[in-house]
């Protein structure tokens, strides 16, 4: 009975094809459709089955951060660019229809013919497979002792890559208070929606809303963590427990309001905490260069013992790239949020 | 002894099948409701089988697969969470379409196989 | 009043950090023990923070209660699923849809929120909407809207949530 | 068995699918793209169990504490025409009745 666990290879070819046909239906929709509301759901259809794609092709840590990220965040944040847009796209013009559809045509051609010279999936002949990718596999557990190599890789031995990336996340928050302001004390043109909180009616209604959010709020920060810390031994790491643990604050802003979300967690925080991850990973580095060895070389944190120094520099980076990815996310929610126009029925 | 063990071993996973296959039917079922039932109130009802039923079943017969292991605690929390949030998430929908008054179909309402519909026969 | 938000801080800190060792399956490693314990208090004080660390961000003391009252609404839920589901397949189907306003909740917001939910899991019936002292409740058959199911599953989520039986009206004022 | 239940489960998400294509409403829109959600869940827990990964629970898990957040966004979004409204009290001012209604 044991045969439950050993499936025969085609069902899971089967279940790729289902997966990539929604996959394929909900991309058409998207491009069919002029209404963003309905496009926003269809882009967090679109994030779910593309997590689950992930999962099958073994990505996991790929799939956990689609997770993260499409489950909440992604969908409160187009939704705030919607705000500030209009509520339909406008249809194209014909001529600029044809014109793109040839692109993507030819683009298409250009893609497919370069894959009959892609490696078959799984190729230990590959290049991804075979030079640096194998070298990796093989030296990941005595240099660094830990299970994930997903996590050594990005972390040590792809150190570089990392602190560009979580460079990357700082420049779009940047960009986002550049363009949207600070999130910090509303702009004087932008008036305050007039929402009565004393009104009886925002009192007495959302009750059950309101009792779940508060029991769910811990809940998600500890599955944050829990995701944090458990980065080295399964899918996880900073980037996801960051936008997991925005996730919360979002929550919490979501059904108390932004203001309230701003008091407990106050921009001014949050703006520090997105230069400060980057100054824990850069500082990390650092560390390895006063230690007598190269940029973030962990090899050195431990003057006695190599993997224990790798552990504590793959840690202290981790949390760097938390602090970091947590801060942006809300950087730019509230960047989002505190820029909102007032829509007339007539434009609804 | 161990042909007792082996039985109980079949019993189990045959157990986990009934309820993944029963889970699977419910699931099932309910999209067919949300797909078949005629407003958007009614759909509501059929959408909720799917996350009590469907949901316990399959977890069930998975938790009976896996064992007593973390696995199984995991499963659970899965389904706790679930019923945490989804009866959550169906309330503020239905919420929201009450307060912007949709209305809904109420009286008796039949529709037959070929899809001629008679309704709101107060 | 501090007491009380003491009690329910360590409850919350302590059911965190159970559900860590449930996730993290790690018993022995001292480091992510440590790190469990740094993200329970984390999380309380975060609570703290957000304003939110009360009985209902914390319902966890009321745990035994919670799980007695699981089974019976287990039981509900595989009642009306039945029938929703044979209504749903029959090829000929007959609908009556009400919408019905439900009187006499619990009082605590803990208690209606798992009286409205309790409502909601159990298909045919979804809460619609609440204020102060009804629930609207959209049924799918008319055989589902009985008052006294509806009474009945009221002071069922009232001991749920740890709330004396007392069907009276003295607590409506909140 | 495993394989039956994950192709059922993908019926229906598909069906699923179909009801978000047609709408009519944006609540019947917003529905199915929450009940997509709960069957992407169970999806993930049957799927790692057929690939014998445990790690797809841990998505499942995050879906399930995370999903609704989403739906909540927009319909809030929907009702409100904005998301930095409260929905509710702020909490310090609601909490002080029901504590002491607790003690």
């Amino acid at each position: 009975m044991n045969a439950d666990f050993i499936t025969p290879l085609d069902a899971f070819t089967i279940i790729d094809l289902i997966l990539m046909l929604m996959l394929l239906i909900v991309g058409l929709a998207i491009v069919r459709l002029n209404d963003i509301f309905a496009i926003v759901m269809l882009a967090g259809v679109y994030s779910l089955v593309s997590a689950l794609w992930f999962v099958s092709l073994d990505a996991v840590d790929v799939a956990f951060t689609e997770a993260a990220v499409g489950a909440g965040i992604s969908t409160v944040l187009m939704l705030g660019a919607m705000l500030l847009s209009s509520r339909t796209a406008l249809p194209a013009k014909p001529v600029r229809k044809w014109a793109s559809f040839f692109i993507v045509l030819a683009t298409g051609a250009a893609l497919m013919y370069a894959v009959t010279d892609m490696p078959s999936f799984g190729d230990p002949l590959s290049a991804p497979n075979a030079y640096v990718g194998l070298e990796y596999l093989k030296r990941s557990l005595p240099d660094t002792e830990i299970p994930n190599v997903v996590s050594s890789v990005l972390a040590s031995y792809r150190g570089y890559d990392t602190l560009g990336e979580t460079s990357v996340i700082l420049t779009a928050g940047l960009g986002v208070m550049l363009i949207l302001g600070m999130g910090g004390k509303i702009n004087g043109q932008l008036k305050k929606k007039a929402i009565d909180y004393d009104n009886a009616d925002a009192q007495a209604h959302h009750t059950v809303l309101r009792v779940v959010s508060k029991m769910m709020i811990p809940l998600i920060v500890l599955y944050g963590f829990y995701v944090q810390f458990h980065g080295d031994f399964g899918p996880g790491g900073g980037f996801q427990a960051g936008v997991i643990i925005a996730s919360a604050v979002i929550l919490y802003a979501l059904i108390f309001g932004v203001d309230a979300a701003k008091a407990a967690v106050p921009p001014l925080v949050v703006r520090i905490g997105a230069a400060l991850g980057v100054l824990i990973y850069g500082g990390t580095g650092i560390a390895g260069l006063i230690l007598g060895s190269n940029y973030l070389d962990y090899n050195v944190l431990d003057p006695h013992s190599a993997p224990h120094g790798q552990e504590l520099g793959i840690m202290s980076i981790e949390i760097g790239v938390l602090i970091t990815v947590c801060s942006v996310m809300l950087v730019i929610f509230y960047g989002f949020t505190s820029r909102q126009p007032d829509i007339t029925d007539k434009d609804w | 002894m161990s042909t007792v063990l082996e039985i109980l071993h079949i019993a189990r996973f045959g157990l986990a099948g009934v309820f993944l296959l029963g889970g699977g039917f419910f699931v099932l079922a309910g999209a067919i409701g949300v797909l078949r039932l005629p407003d958007f109130y009614t759909r509501l009802h059929a959408a909720g089988v799917t996350d009590t039923m469907g949901s316990t079943l399959i977890l069930l017969g998975l938790m009976l697969i896996a064992g007593f292991t973390l696995l199984s605690v995991k499963l659970a929390l899965v389904g706790l969470f679930l019923f945490l949030t989804s009866p959550t998430a169906t309330h503020a929908v239905a919420n929201a379409a009450h307060k912007a008054k949709l209305k809904p179909l109420l009286g008796t309402y039949r529709q037959t196989r070929k899809g001629d519909n008679e309704g709101g026969s107060q | 009043m501090g007491a009380a938000k003491i009690a329910i801080a360590v409850s919350l800190l302590i059911t965190m950090g159970v559900l860590w060792l449930a996730l993290s399956g790690h018993f022995h490693d001292p480091l992510l023990l440590g790190f469990g314990l740094f993200s329970a208090a984390f999380c309380v004080f975060l609570a703290w923070r957000l304003h939110i660390l009360d009985a209902e961000t914390s319902p966890y003391h009321h745990i035994i209660s919670l799980l007695v009252y699981l089974p019976w609404l287990m039981g509900e839920i595989i009642k009306t699923n039945i029938i929703v589901v044979r209504t749903v397949l029959s090829p000929d189907m007959i609908l009556t849809p009400r919408l019905v306003r439900v009187k006499h909740l619990p009082r605590t917001d803990l208690a209606r929120t798992i009286f409205a939910n309790s409502i909601t899991l159990t298909p045919g019936t979804v809460s619609i909407d609440m204020d102060a002292d009804e629930i609207i409740v959209h049924a799918l058959l008319k055989e589902m809207v009985n008052p006294a199911d509806f009474a009945n599953m009221a002071a069922r989520s009232a001991r749920a949530a740890g709330e004396n039986p007392i069907t009276t009206d003295e607590g409506k004022a909140s | 068995m495993i394989f039956a239940t994950t192709l059922m489960l993908m019926g229906a998400m598909t069906l699923m699918l179909a009801r978000l294509l047609r709408g009519p409403e944006l609540y019947d829109r917003v529905l199915a793209v929450n009940s997509f959600g709960t069957k992407t869940v169970l999806f993930l827990c049957v799927f790692s169990f057929l690939i014998g990964r445990p790690d797809g629970v841990d998505i499942a898990l995050l879906y399930a504490l995370m999903n609704f957040i989403g739906t909540i966004a927009i319909l809030k979004f929907f009702r409100y025409r904005a998301l930095d409204v409260a929905l509710s009290r702020m909490p310090s001012r609601n909490t002080r009745k029901k504590a002491g209604a607790k003690s």
